[in-house]
C-alpha cells in the first residue's frame, strides 16, 4: 500500500519530466505545425550548457544553466527556423525529415565536440536527499515545470507578444490581415520553444545521462504528450503529461518497464478514438 | 511524376536486364548479396512511396511490418532447421515447450501466408481506427512512430518468443537448400529482383488506375474527396496495408539474404532512414523510391566501409539538402537537368510538390457567409 | 522553373562538396588497404560499432585492439610480416556486423578478426564465420552458453564475473538480493544462472525487474527497489541506463553501505559519466581494473595514455581486446600459419603473462582462463580490487561443474 | 411536389456561439432556391449541417425522407446531396477529365477501381460540354481559372446526379464574364435538379434567383419572391442598414 502511495508522487514527478520536454513542441508544433525532430538535440544542447558551465559554477551549474540554457537552445532554434524551416511552413511532413536530418548532424556534433562518453554534471549539494520517496531534485524538476507553466500562461495572456501569438495559433490568415506580423511571432514561437527545451535539458542532467543519445531517448515521450493533449493547447499539455506519468508509474509499478511503455502507446491510440485531435481542440474551420 | 512513364517500357526493360544479366555475371557474390538486400528495402520503399508519395500516409513505422514479415519467415526457417526439437535461443532461454505462436509456422504455406497477411491484417486494423477518426498529416506519422517503438520494445521484452535483442539468425535451410551455399544465394538474389519489379509493375498499374488518382486526391484534399462520396478512411486503409503487405515481403526475403532478422531493424531509426530513403531518391514516383532504396543503401555501405564517423553527418546534411534544394529527389533533379538541357520550357510533368498533408486545408473553407 | 534548376545545381554541387570533404576524412583505410599489397603483410579485421549507441563502449575496445597492433609491429610483426588491420563499422546494428564479417572475410581476406561487443552481434557474426571457417576473437565477457569453435571468447563466461559475483556477496552476508537488468539476453540468462544460484545457497531474490535498453526513468523501479528491501541489488544494466539508474537511486537515499549494487557492466569508462558521487563504494565484477598491479598492466596503462591521452582510462573489454591480438598473435607464432584450423589446433594452452595476470586458452571451449576480481569504485573514479578469486578460474560456459545449475543449459 | 429536403429546428452552438438558432427550412423538388444574409448568417454553416460537416446542437435534417443525423459526408453525398465550396477545391494534380471522372465513378466498387479508365463514360462527356471544359479536358485542374475551377466542380457534381445541388457562393470573386457563364451554367443545371445556392452577388441574385430565403444570425427572416425579399424593410435594415452600422460602429 505504501509502494502503491509512493507511486503518485512518482508518477507527477514523471509527469513534470514529460511536461518539460514537450512543452516547447506543444508550441512550435501547435502554431506552426512544425514537426522539430531535433527538439531532442535542443534538450540536449541544455544539458551540455550546464555540463560546460560547471567549470565556472561548479556546483550551481545546474541554476546558472538554467537562463543560459534557454538563451543558447532558443537561438539555436531561431537559427534552425530563419535558415530551413520558415521556408517550409504548410509543409509538416517535410519539416519532420528535414529536422530529423539536423537532428543526426546535430549528434554527431555533440559527438566530436564532447566525445562519445556521458559526460556528469554535478547535482548542488542541496538538493541531494529527498523526503519519503521524493528525492529534492525530483522536486526541484517539478517544481520547475510547474513555474514554467506559470511564466507561459503569463507570457499568453498577459504580454502583448504573447497574445499575438495565440492570436496566430488560432487563425494564422486571419491574425496576418490584422497586422500581426506572422513571421516575427514564428520566430519569436520558435526561439521560446526550443528554449524551453534547453530547460528541460538542464533538468534532466539531474535525473540521467548527458551524452549525445540524450534527445534521442525523449523525443518520442515528448511527441505523444503533444498529440495526446492537442496542438498549443498549455493545459492539454499539463493533463496529458501529468495522465501519462501517472500511467506510466502505475503501469510499470504493476507490469514491468517495457511492458509500460507499451502499455501508454495502446493507451494513446484508444484515446484518440475518442479524441482524435487530443485532449483540446482548436476549433477551426479549415478544411482538407 | 510521370518521368518513368514517358520514357516507357524501354527503360524498365533496360533496368530489367541490368538487374538480371548484368548484375549476377559482374557482381561478385558477396556484392550481389548486398544488392540482394537494398534491393529487400527497395520492395518497402516501395510501399512507402505507395503511401507517403501518393497517398500523402507519411508511415515513419514501416519497419514493424517488415518485422512481422521477416519474423515470420525467420520462425519457419528455425523450426526447419531445429528438426522437431526446440529453436536453439529458446533453449538457452529456458523455454521448454514450443509456444503454441510458433505451431503453425512449421507449415511453409502459414508461414509465406502470414509474411503478407500478418503485417496486412495489422494495418488495416491500425488503419481504420485512425484513418476513421481523421488522424492524419503529422499525428498518423508520430503515431506510427510510437507504434516502431513499441514494438521493439515488445519483441525484445519477450525473449523466449522472439530471440529478444539477439533476434533470429543462424538459418541452414530453405527449402531444402543449402543457405550458405552461392548458388542458393545467387537464387535468392533472382528471386528479391524479379519479386520487385513485380511488385512495382503492379503498384504502377495501381497508380495510374482510377484507384490512383483518388489516392492523389485524397493526398490533396482528403475533406474534398469525401464530399464526391467516397470514404478516404477506407481508401488509405487499404493503401497502408499494401505497404504493410510489401514491407512484411520485404522482411521475408531480407531474412534469407542476410540470414538474420533483429529488432535492431525495425525501430524508428531504420524505418525512418527508409523513408529519407525515399525522399532521396523522389517520392512522387515509384521509381525514385525504388532508386532512392538502392542509392542510400549502396551510400550506407560504402561509406561506413570508408569512414564510419562521417556517416551520420553525411546521412543527416544530404537529408537537409534534398528537403530543401531538391524535395523532388534525384528524379526530380534528373528531370530539371533534362529539361534545363533541352532548352525549352518545361513540360508539366513534374507539378511543384503538392501540400503533402493537412496543412493544405490551410488555404481552404473559412466562413464568411 | 528556373529557380528550380538553379536548386538542382545547388544541391548536386553542395552534394559533391560534401562527398569530397567525406572522401578527405577517409584515409586511414585506403591508406592500409594499400599498404597490404605487399607480400609480407597480414591482414586482420577489427569489427566494432564506430557509430551508434555501442560506439561509446565499443570503440575504446578497437583503439586497444590497434594499439595492440603497433605494439607487435614494432616488434618485428608475427612471422616476419607486418599485421594491417582493416578496420570497419557494425554501427550498433546486428546484421551491419553480419554483413562486415562477411566483407572481411570474402573481400579482404582477413587472416582473423577481433570485433564485437554485445552479444547480439556475436551471435549475428557466429554463422558468418562458422560457415566460411573463419576465426573471431570476442572481447568481451558474456552470458556463456556458446562455445563455437570458430570464434576465441576472451572476456569472462558466467562462471568467471557472475559467479565470483555472487560469492563476494554471500561472503559479505548479503542474503536478499534483487536483480535489475536491461532487458536482453545476458540479463536475462545471467538472472537465471543468479536464481539457480540463490536457491541453492540460501540466498533470497526479492526481485527481478527489467527495462528496455535506453530506458532513462528509474524512479518506480527505484521505488519497488526500496519496498522490497534487499540487502544487494545485483545490476546487469547497460550502457546509458546506468547512468540515470545510479542518480535516482542516489537522489533516494541508496548508499553503498545501506545496499550495495554489484554491477557487471560498469568499468572505469562509464564512472565519469554516472558521476562518481552517484556510484563511488558501489562494487562490480570484472577481471581486470586500471588499477591491477603488476609489470604488464603499467605497460599498457602507459602505452594506452600515451597513445591516446592522460585522460584515457582502461577497462576489462579494452584489455580483452588487447590481449586477444597477443594471444591469436601468439597462436600463429606456434602454428608457423595463419592458417585457421592450424591457429585453433596450436591455440589451446598458450599462457601469456596479462595486464590482468595470468590468462591461458583453454583449447577445448577456446575460452580463457582467468582471475575474476571484484572491486569498489573509488572517489577518483577508478576502481580498487577488494577480492579476487585467487587462480585463474577455468572456463565453463555451460556450468557444467555447477551441480546447481544443471537444469539450466539442458534443452 | 414533395419536399426534397426538410430543416426542422436546428441550431449549431460553437464554444457558446450560437451560428444557427432554430432554423425551419423546407425545399420542395425542382426548386432554385437562394440563400442570402449578411457576413455571420449562418449560411455557410448550414449547408455544413446539411452535409454533415458540422454536427448540429439540436433538431434536424430530413432529406428525401431520411433523417440525416449521425451520417458521415460521404454517406450524405451517396444519398444524393452534392456540394461546391466558397473557394474551390479542385484536385490540381489531376487533370480536367480525371477529375470528373473520379466524380463519376464514386458509386463503384473500390476494387473495380483498380483497373485503368478506358475511354469516357457518357456522364463525364456531359458534364465536359454542359461546363464548357471540353478543350480542356486534358490539362491539369491546377491550370485552370478561377472561374474555370467553379465550373469544374459544379461539373463534377453533375456527374454524380444528385437529387440536390448545394452551391456556395458560386460567383464570389468571378469576371462579368464569369459571371455571366455561371448564370447560364446555373439555369440549365436547374432544369433538372434541385438547387440550393448561397450567394452575396445582389446583381446575380435579381438575375438568376426565383424564391429567396433570408438569413439573419442564425434566423430565417423572410422567405419569398426576389421582388417580395428586396422590398422587405427588415432585409434592407439588416442586409444594407447594418453595412452601414458596421461602418459607424468600427469608427467608433
Amino acid at each position: 500500500m505504501e509502494a502503491f502511495l509512493n507511486q503518485l508522487p512518482i508518477g507527477l514527478s514523471i509527469g513534470a519530466v514529460l511536461l518539460l520536454i514537450a512543452l516547447g513542441l506543444t508550441f512550435t508544433f501547435g502554431q506552426m505545425g512544425v514537426i522539430n525532430m531535433a527538439h531532442g538535440e535542443f534538450i540536449m544542447a541544455g544539458a551540455y550548457t550546464a555540463y560546460l558551465l560547471q567549470d565556472l559554477t561548479g556546483r550551481m551549474a545546474v541554476i546558472v544553466a538554467l537562463p543560459v540554457a534557454f538563451l543558447v537552445a532558443g537561438l539555436m532554434g531561431l537559427i534552425l527556423e530563419r535558415a530551413a524551416i520558415r521556408h517550409f511552413y504548410g509543409r509538416p511532413l517535410d519539416t519532420l525529415l528535414l529536422t530529423w536530418g539536423v537532428s543526426l548532424v546535430l549528434q554527431q556534433l555533440a559527438r566530436d565536440l564532447f566525445g562519445a562518453p556521458n559526460v556528469q554534471v554535478q547535482a548542488p549539494t542541496w538538493l541531494q536527499g529527498g523526503i519519503a520517496s521524493l528525492p529534492y531534485n525530483r522536486l526541484f524538476i517539478f517544481g520547475l515545470a510547474v513555474a514554467t507553466v506559470i511564466g507561459i500562461w503569463a507570457y499568453m495572456n498577459r504580454t502583448g507578444a504573447g497574445r499575438r501569438m495565440q492570436a496566430v495559433m488560432q487563425n494564422r490568415q486571419l491574425a496576418a490581415v490584422s497586422g500581426i506580423n506572422t513571421a516575427r511571432v514564428d520566430q519569436r514561437t520558435f526561439f521560446i520553444g526550443s528554449g524551453l527545451a534547453g530547460v528541460a535539458g538542464v533538468a534532466l542532467t539531474l535525473i540521467g545521462p548527458v551524452g549525445p543519445a540524450l534527445g534521442t531517448y525523449y523525443i518520442v515521450d515528448a511527441f505523444l504528450v503533444v498529440v495526446a493533449g492537442g496542438l498549443g493547447q498549455l493545459r492539454g499539455a499539463v493533463i496529458a503529461a501529468a495522465g501519462l506519468g501517472l500511467l506510466n508509474s502505475y503501469a510499470e509499478f504493476w507490469s514491468d518497464a517495457s511492458l509500460a511503455k507499451v502499455i501508454v502507446f495502446a493507451a494513446i491510440i484508444a484515446f484518440l478514438q475518442f479524441r482524435p485531435q487530443g485532449l483540446f481542440v482548436l476549433r477551426s474551420r479549415a478544411l482538407t | 511524376m510521370n518521368l518513368t512513364r514517358l520514357k516507357g517500357p524501354g527503360l524498365f526493360a533496360a533496368v530489367a536486364v541490368l538487374a538480371l544479366v548484368v548484375a549476377p555475371l559482374v557482381l561478385e557474390p558477396f556484392r550481389l548479396g548486398l544488392l540482394a538486400k537494398y534491393l529487400c528495402f527497395a520492395i518497402v520503399a516501395l510501399g512507402i512511396g505507395l503511401a507517403w508519395g501518393q497517398g500523402g500516409m507519411l508511415v515513419l513505422g514501416q519497419g514493424v511490418f517488415f518485422g512481422l514479415g521477416g519474423y515470420a519467415m525467420g520462425m519457419h526457417l528455425k523450426l526447419v532447421d531445429a528438426q522437431g526439437d526446440l529453436p536453439d535461443f529458446m533453449i538457452w532461454s529456458g523455454v521448454e515447450q514450443l509456444p503454441a505462436l510458433w505451431k503453425p509456422f512449421a507449415n511453409p504455406v502459414f508461414a509465406l501466408a502470414m509474411v503478407v497477411l500478418g503485417p496486412m491484417l495489422i494495418a488495416a486494423v491500425l488503419g481504420l481506427l485512425v484513418f476513421r477518426q481523421r488522424v492524419r498529416g503529422a499525428y498518423f506519422a508520430i503515431l506510427t512512430q510510437a507504434l516502431a517503438a513499441a514494438f521493439v520494445i515488445l519483441l525484445v521484452g519477450r525473449q523466449g518468443l522472439t530471440g529478444g535483442t539477439n533476434g533470429l539468425t543462424n538459418f541452414f535451410d530453405l527449402f531444402g537448400q543449402d543457405l550458405a551455399a552461392d548458388s542458393t544465394q545467387r537464387g535468392l538474389y533472382f528471386v528479391v529482383a524479379i519479386v520487385t519489379g513485380l511488385l512495382y509493375l503492379g503498384a504502377r498499374q495501381l497508380v495510374g488506375s482510377r484507384f490512383g488518382r483518388l489516392l492523389v486526391a485524397i493526398r490533396d484534399g482528403e475533406d474534398r474527396v469525401r464530399f464526391l462520396g467516397y470514404d478516404p478512411a477506407r481508401v488509405k486503409t487499404v493503401v497502408f496495408a499494401i505497404s504493410a503487405g510489401m514491407a512484411g515481403l520485404a522482411g521475408a526475403l531480407f531474412v534469407p539474404v542476410v540470414g538474420i532478422i533483429s529488432p535492431a531493424l525495425l525501430g524508428v531509426v531504420p524505418s525512418l532512414e527508409l523513408v529519407v530513403a525515399v525522399a532521396v531518391g523522389g517520392r512522387f514516383a515509384l521509381a525514385g523510391a525504388i532508386l532512392g532504396a538502392v542509392v542510400m543503401g549502396y551510400a550506407k555501405t560504402s561509406f561506413s566501409e570508408q569512414f564510419a564517423d562521417g556517416w551520420l553527418y553525411l546521412q543527416g546534411e544530404l537529408f537537409i539538402l534534398v528537403m530543401t534544394l531538391a524535395p523532388k529527389g534525384i528524379l526530380g533533379l534528373a528531370a530539371s537537368a533534362r529539361d534545363a538541357l533541352a532548352r525549352r520550357p518545361r513540360r508539366p510533368t513534374a507539378p511543384k510538390p503538392p501540400p503533402t498533408d493537412d496543412a493544405s486545408g490551410r488555404r481552404v473553407m473559412e466562413e464568411v457567409g | 522553373m528556373r529557380k528550380t534548376a538553379w536548386c538542382s545545381v545547388v544541391a548536386v554541387a553542395a552534394l559533391a562538396a560534401t562527398l569530397t570533404a567525406c572522401g578527405g576524412e577517409a584515409p586511414a583505410n585506403k591508406d592500409a588497404a594499400a599498404a597490404s599489397g605487399g607480400d609480407g603483410d597480414i591482414k586482420v579485421g577489427i569489427l566494432h560499432s564506430l557509430s551508434g549507441t555501442m560506439a561509446i563502449s565499443e570503440v575504446t575496445v578497437r583503439d586497444a585492439e590497434l594499439l595492440a597492433i603497433e605494439e607487435i609491429n614494432a616488434a618485428g610483426g608475427v612471422l616476419g610480416k607486418k599485421l594491417v588491420p582493416v578496420v570497419e563499422d557494425g554501427a550498433s546494428d546486428w546484421p551491419t556486423f553480419a554483413e562486415k564479417a562477411t566483407k572481411l572475410i570474402r573481400q579482404d581476406k582477413v587472416a582473423t578478426t577481433f570485433g564485437g561487443w554485445t552479444s547480439a552481434s556475436r551471435k549475428a557474426m557466429l554463422p558468418v564465420f562458422e560457415r566460411s571457417k573463419a576465426l573471431l576473437w570476442y572481447p568481451v565477457q558474456y552470458e556463456g552458453l556458446e562455445s563455437s569453435p570458430y570464434i576465441f571468447y576472451t572476456g569472462a563466461t558466467t562462471n568467471q564475473q557472475i559467479i565470483p559475483g555472487l560469492d563476494y556477496l554471500k561472503e559479505q552476508g548479503k542474503k536478499k538480493i534483487f536483480l535489475v537488468g536491461s532487458d536482453y539476453v545476458f540479463p536475462r540468462t545471467a538472472n537465471k544462472i543468479i536464481k539457480a544460484y540463490a536457491a541453492a545457497n540460501d540466498m533470497e531474490i526479492l526481485g527481478e525487474e527489467y527495462t528496455p535498453l535506453g530506458h532513462t526513468e528509474y524512479s518506480t523501479l527505484t521505488n519497488k527497489v526500496l519496498q522490497a528491501k534487499p540487502d544487494a541489488v545485483f545490476n546487469t544494466l547497460n550502457g546509458d541506463s546506468n547512468v540515470a539508474f545510479f542518480k535516482q537511486l542516489n537522489s533516494a537515499g541508496v548508499t553503498a553501505e545501506k545496499m550495495p549494487v554489484l554491477s557487471v557492466s560498469v568499468a572505469e569508462e562509464e564512472v565519469k559519466g554516472i558521476g562518481v558521487d552517484n556510484i563511488a563504494g558501489h562494487p562490480v565484477a570484472w577481471n581486470y581494473y586500471q588499477t591491477t598491479e603488476n609489470a604488464a598492466n603499467e605497460k599498457f596503462v602507459a602505452a594506452f595514455k600515451a597513445k591516446y591521452g592522460a585522460d584515457k582510462v582502461t577497462s576489462d573489454p579494452m584489455e580483452a581486446g588487447y590481449n586477444a591480438v597477443y594471444l591469436w598473435a601468439e597462436a600463429v607464432k606456434k602454428a608457423g600459419s595463419v592458417e585457421v584450423e592450424a591457429v585453433r589446433k596450436a591455440a589451446g594452452g598458450i599462457a601469456l603473462d596479462r595486464p590482468e595476470g595470468l590468462v591461458t586458452i583453454d583449447g577445448e571451449s577456446q575460452h580463457m582462463y582467468k582471475t575474476a576480481r571484484i572491486g569498489v569504485i573509488q572517489p577518483d573514479g577508478l576502481i580498487k580490487e577488494v577480492w579476487n578469486s585467487g587462480e585463474p578460474i577455468k572456463p565453463d560456459p555451460y556450468l557444467k561443474g555447477y551441480p546447481w545449475a544443471s537444469g539450466l543449459a539442458t534443452g | 411536389m414533395s419536399p426534397i429536403i426538410e430543416i426542422r429546428g436546428l441550431s449549431v452552438v460553437f464554444d457558446g456561439f450560437r451560428a444557427i438558432d432554430g432554423i425551419d427550412l423546407t425545399v420542395e423538388e425542382g426548386e432554385l432556391r437562394f440563400l442570402i444574409g449578411p457576413n455571420g448568417a449562418g449560411k455557410t454553416t448550414l449547408v455544413d449541417v446539411i452535409t454533415g460537416l458540422t454536427r448540429p446542437t439540436t433538431g434536424e435534417v430530413v432529406f428525401d425522407g431520411r433523417s440525416l443525423a449521425g451520417l458521415r459526408e460521404h454517406s450524405i453525398v451517396r444519398l444524393g446531396v452534392g456540394r461546391t465550396f466558397q473557394t474551390s477545391v479542385v484536385f490540381e494534380e489531376l487533370t480536367v477529365l480525371e477529375n470528373l471522372d473520379l466524380a463519376a465513378s464514386f458509386r463503384r466498387p473500390l476494387w473495380s477501381l483498380t483497373r485503368r479508365r478506358r475511354g469516357i463514360s457518357e456522364a463525364v462527356a456531359d458534364a465536359l460540354e454542359t461546363t464548357g471544359l471540353r478543350e480542356l479536358a486534358d490539362r491539369p485542374a491546377g491550370v485552370l481559372s478561377h472561374g474555370q475551377r467553379q465550373w469544374l466542380e459544379i461539373g463534377m457534381l453533375l456527374t454524380q446526379s444528385p437529387k440536390l445541388l448545394l452551391l456556395d457562393e458560386p460567383v464570389a470573386g468571378m469576371s462579368k464574364d464569369e459571371r455571366e457563364r455561371t448564370g447560364e451554367l446555373l439555369t440549365s443545371v436547374a432544369d433538372d435538379h434541385t438547387v440550393i445556392v448561397i450567394e452575396h452577388d445582389m446583381e446575380f441574385l435579381r438575375r438568376y434567383a426565383s424564391q429567396v430565403t433570408v438569413l439573419h444570425e442564425g434566423k430565417v427572416l423572410i422567405e419569398g419572391s426576389v421582388d417580395q425579399v428586396r422590398d422587405d424593410p427588415r432585409v434592407q435594415e439588416v442586409y444594407l442598414g447594418r453595412k452601414r452600422g458596421d461602418a459607424v460602429s468600427t469608427g467608433s
